[in-house]
């Protein structure tokens, strides 16, 4: 099944194709369930004039935080970016565009993108700036707009374990926005913990079916904890 | 006397039914978690994710895998369910979540909420409200019934942009337990000490009076 | 937990509420995956004007087969109805409605139901008898057809295990309609193999959440086959 | 000589490359997946929501709970994933499958399908066939070139109710291998002894026949 064995052995490999100017779509929430590895590589290609789609945008100097340095990313597609000075700089300056996108709209899009339906209707964000020059149509006599999906150059994913045939599973939280995310791809590049033979995941347990995936690199992850709280003992 | 935040959570508490699915937004909302009633039990949602949120991790369970919407390290309770964005979303837009507790700005009578955006500040983003407020079967809004200068946060019309429209029905503030309905805001319950004129004079939308009003018990 | 205990006892329980003309979605797909117990309690009440939303409409004498035998179907959505003489039968003399659906598109419409997407965009069915009378629309210069959200007063699920909260894992290719079905009745009963304690399946293999869920029933289930196809030895 | 059944999905299975992913429809669409190459791996996608189909099972691996989309009882090869129906369409509607290969009734030189539906005939259902043809990178249509009164299935219009529209590439029928495009079809490969005049005659839509046209090898 050489066909299938999507294993990379380096980050080079891993990310080659990337461009300036491509979209990419992540996974993580926060800095849980992020492509650490994948995200170096990009900031170590150099390029620019990057849209990239995820649920936010790390931290100074951590996660997708690291690619405003460079300023690599043009447009950032997010639900929510308020733990990064660097972000709110460049925004400022008019260096760096935001698309702010609800949350779960932003979930729907990514999934959408993957799954062929270009565009869906949602009562989020009806009548808020949101839904601003969206097409407004009523269903059962409620009010929804009308959102288009999300398809990127390259999705990267970061997951617990898969198998060579990119089967994937997520490991706690650190699923969230990464099985969509790698259905969104045109080259979907996975960046997991450990790489398993095919059949070790059982297949009814499988988060992400390998056809998805494109590319699968083992990566090392320091997993940077945002805010650790702990109960009193 | 004008309710404590752990009062307003303690009121909060008292809404949850045994058996509800609760999203609790950050901040006062959060509380309520700690006083919910002995005698019921809610399962926490949490919009990254997680259904059957549980306590805070101890030290050496501790697991950058496992957080909450507000990112902080957690645990999963026994029968805790875990999934995709997605997923997380179709449960909150699809109705099944009971309740949605949230912090706000403003609200109107109309039931309108701002809550994510103040011309003139940054914006940081609306993370998950607008579609939990577009979603949940029952939205509670705890704040302050004024701002620190004393002008109502209960409008005829909210000023901020909106995080969603006709969704509100419930508030909890400081002074009042109020429902909107019928374009206003119908009082139900007074905070221990406050009286009818000084939460009529601390809100500027339509305010309906009607028969004696009770205090909250917190 | 009591409030979350949605284990119930018997089938009349389980159905409880269900009344003539309302609309079931119904998991399963051709004979597996199918709510066995469940769908003989609806043949028992004797409800009728019924919608049934499922794929297919089982056999003649199994499955959602035995709700025309006393006629209780007027409406059935369905992506194929070809295994099944009585339905054939019923449908030329006028006393049964078929809307046919593509597979895709009804899975998708299950799915949006319980997601509160009211409309979604597919290019299924475009140019097709499928696509007459619906909207049409183009989303970078290819043409989509915009299909409306479905869900039930009532959905009954077949899953393998559930939790006394509902949770569900559905067992190979039984999973199917299953976890669709789950999320879009406004009454979900699942009928299961095994009824396990909380905890029991890990929290991220659960492939139905609990909340979806109203109640539970432990089942006994003959799993006919349709098409017993084997290798040569 | 026309092909056989056989030959038609050893021709077919001639298309796929090592690593696709491939939707086999009944009938001789099946067949293809006994004449992949052995210097190739194809992993079988059947829409009920396994991708990884395997072999039949043996009389003792029987499983109810384990079927394909022809509803037959089937094996998961090693590295199988088994997910819902509408993963399996998201997949499939996505663009994610790199060959479906069906039946067909007509086909026209557009691109256009008909194969589920007959006027007067009794109308059983599409199945999944329109999301099929809608979805997949490359669709192969195999069908006896003609009908058995001769009248030709590859046609300037279909007439009979379409499956879908603008999505047809590749026919291999038991007289040829046609490639649609630029409203043509666009005759590749005769079967062995089949001549291009017979191919002609047969194929009532646009015929382009540019050079010596090869025989396949089957």
């Amino acid at each position: 099944m050489a066909g299938f064995d999507k294993v990379v052995s380096s980050y080079e490999e891993a990310m080659a194709g990337l461009k300036n100017d491509m979209t990419i779509i992540a996974g993580g929430f926060g800095l849980c369930g992020i492509p650490e590895g994948l995200i170096a590589q990009i900031k170590k290609m150099g390029v620019s004039g990057l849209t990239v789609v995820s649920n936010n945008c790390g931290v100074d100097g951590f996660g997708l935080g690291i690619l405003l340095e460079d300023k690599q990313i043009r447009k950032m597609v997010a639900s929510y970016v308020g733990e990064n000075a660097l972000f709110e700089k460049q925004l400022l300056n008019g260096e760096l565009e935001v698309e702010l996108t609800p949350q779960g709209t932003l979930a729907e899009k990514m999934r959408a993108g993957g799954a062929g339906i270009p565009a869906f209707f949602t009562a989020t964000g009806y009548g808020t700036p949101v839904g601003e020059g969206k097409e407004v149509r009523e269903f059962n006599g409620r009010p929804y707009i009308m959102e288009e999906s999300i398809t990127g150059d390259f999705a990267i994913v970061k997951a617990y374990k898969a198998d060579r045939y990119g089967n994937c599973i997520y490991r706690h939280t650190a699923q969230n926005f990464n099985p969509m995310a790698a259905t969104a791809g045109k080259i979907t590049v996975v960046e997991v913990e450990e790489i398993v033979e095919p059949g070790e995941i059982p297949p009814s347990q499988i988060h992400t079916p390998g056809i998805y995936v494109d590319r699968v690199i083992q990566g090392t992850f320091e997993k940077r904890i945002e805010r650790k709280v702990t109960r009193s003992a | 006397m004008a309710l404590s935040r752990e009062q307003i959570a303690m009121r909060v508490a008292q809404e949850f039914k045994d058996g509800s699915y609760v999203n609790l937004g950050i901040g006062i909302p959060t509380l309520a978690a700690n006083y919910v009633s002995d005698d019921i039990s809610v399962m926490l949602q949490s919009e990254n994710g997680l259904l059957g949120m549980g306590r805070y991790p101890s030290e050496n369970e501790v697991d950058a895998d496992m957080i909450n919407a507000g990112k902080e390290t957690v645990t999963a309770s026994t029968g805790a369910s875990i999934f995709s964005s997605a997923e997380s979303f179709a449960m909150i837009r699809g109705g099944h979540v009971d309740f949605t507790v949230l912090g706000a700005f403003e609200v109107d009578q109309q039931g309108n909420i701002a809550s994510w955006m103040i011309p003139g500040k940054l914006v940081k983003g609306m993370g998950g409200a607008m579609d939990l407020v577009a979603g949940a079967k029952n939205i509670i809004v705890t704040m302050t019934h004024a701002d620190k200068h004393g002008n109502s946060k209960l409008l005829e019309h909210c000023k901020l942009p909106l995080t969603g429209v006709n969704c509100i029905t419930h508030i909890i503030t400081d002074l009042a337990m109020l429902e909107i309905k019928d374009n206003a805001f119908h009082l139900r319950e007074r905070a221990p000490g406050v009286s009818v004129d000084e939460i009529r004079e601390k809100t500027a939308g339509n305010l309906i009076v009607e028969g004696d009003i009770p205090e909250m018990r917190v």
